[in-house]
């Protein structure tokens, strides 16, 4: 099945997430709630981690912009880190690269955390 | 055999079920490719067509997931034109908002993204606006000079 | 969400035209996967509709790409059920040699795998022996006992 | 597109065949050709490293069956290696793993010829 799973690791004060497959209004569900997860239990720094994410529609924008202003109302943010070209460019077009922090590695959306609490 | 199909048409209809999304966008794909147009282009119509029955399952047939969708592709010397009928509510383009991305990311609204993203994605797209019992929404990509394959090569071809 | 759909029908509509046979490879690859049969049945499947549309094209319409070819996927609870249908000549099961691995590897023949592969890959194949305009290849796949999803998992799943 | 491109290789005196993509019934001349080119030119020892075929319909296997006897009657043969699982499965299904010998691996094919020739 064309599915989505998304696993979860912990760095620090950062919770970093990684969407492995396909987002489209029919799996979204699960990313919404992961998200909503987070925000419910305060961890407002998140790193998502696009890897292994081969496909997003409007669907899984709309869940990262369902709790964007929750995170950063609470000094925290989502950066994402890793995208494929096909991913990157759906970002672009829609602006949203304006809007979300995009960095090429994991390891540098994670350093920019520690970078803005110095 | 490498040779791009220069005309041609395919039908396929599915029931209004978001588990089909993912054939669909595939069949959006090898279809597209089959007409020549280069991969970027290709994965492009293949979101728009996601969008465009996301929107007919979730708001033309509320989440209803029993009815019909019918999906058709017909291509020509100038274009791959797309297009997906339905038997439900029809959309009200003059009720809809326009989009206006800078105002949609100041205000951070969650849903709205669909339509911009098919026409962003597509060259042209439309929405018959007749009271029939079918209803249709027609989104079109020219071969060129958007998506000539050889004009204009792609990265990731 | 990962569940497998159970009841649901796809129709699909290509020219008579081999470039098509990806797509319809791909398509009813998708399509099983999402009826939750195992991926090796699923690549099965794939191969029976392709020797099917394949035979229907050279033998059906004698390699000419302008016709049509109807393609329906059914599912029931039971099985997927994958019908072809076409305008052309149909094939006359009583002239076609029955099937004989053993004779067709001693005698080194060229042909004359698809049907055998169909079988072997279906559960049940069949043609309509009616005269009617429209001809018709029927092929099944049942849940049980040989593509339950989960009953007896396969290698690769 | 889903295509099919041949490359081929000279190792002594074997031939390597290397179908990379789908062989069906639209694809299959360019295999078929590379076959007969190599029996017109009298290569009668040939490998087919299936490693990149991704799929092969009774086109493919009527391709092979064309030029086998050919093959044989002139103390050559047509040694295939490196089948995926699903290309595995169709030989079998057909009887043809009695007809062909497969190998695990290209090196393997290649030395069955010399050792043939012992
Ligand atoms: N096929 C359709 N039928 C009826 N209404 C539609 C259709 N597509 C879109 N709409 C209306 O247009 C609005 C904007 O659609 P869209 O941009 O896709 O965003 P979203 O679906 O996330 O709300 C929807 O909220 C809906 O009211
Ligand atoms: N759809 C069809 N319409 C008419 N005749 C057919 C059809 N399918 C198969 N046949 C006949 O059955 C024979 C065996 O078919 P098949 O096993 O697919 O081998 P091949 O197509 O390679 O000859 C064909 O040669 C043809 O005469």
């Amino acid at each position: 099945m064309a599915d989505l799973h998304v696993d979860l690791k912990t760095e620090g004060e950062v919770i970093l997430v990684y969407p492995r497959g396909f987002i489209n209004a029919h799996t979204v569900r699960s990313f919404e709630q992961i998200l909503q997860e987070q925000v419910e239990r305060k961890s407002y720094r998140i790193v998502i981690n696009c890897a292994d994410l081969r496909y997003i529609s409007s669907a899984g924008l709309g869940a990262l912009m369902g709790v964007i202003d929750e995170v950063r109302e609470n000094q925290g943010d989502i950066k994402l880190s890793n995208m494929s070209e096909n991913i990157f460019n759906i970002f672009d077009i829609l602006g949203f690269t304006h809007l979300y922090k995009i960095f090429k590695e994991e390891a540098e959306a994670l350093g920019s955390f520690s970078e803005a609490e110095e | 055999m490498g040779k791009a199909i220069e005309q041609g048409s395919i039908e396929v209809v599915i029931p209004s079920d978001t588990r089909y999304l993912h054939m669909v966008t595939n069949l959006t794909r090898s279809a597209s490719l089959l007409a020549g147009f280069p991969k970027k282009t290709c994965e492009q119509m293949a979101l728009a067509v996601d969008e465009a029955v996301t929107n007919v399952i979730r708001h033309s047939y509320d989440n209803q997931s029993w009815h019909e969708i019918q999906i058709g592709f017909t291509l020509t010397a100038e274009a791959l034109k797309i297009d997906i009928r339905h038997g439900g509510v029809q959309v009200d383009l003059a009720a809809v908002e326009k989009p206006d991305l800078e105002r949609y990311i100041a205000e951070r609204r969650r849903g709205g993204l669909g339509l911009t993203l098919m026409q962003k994605l597509m060259d042209r797209v439309e929405f018959d606006q007749t009271n029939s019992l079918e209803h249709e929404c027609c989104m079109w990509k020219y071969r060129t000079p958007h998506g000539s394959p050889g004009a204009k090569p792609q990265p990731g071809d």
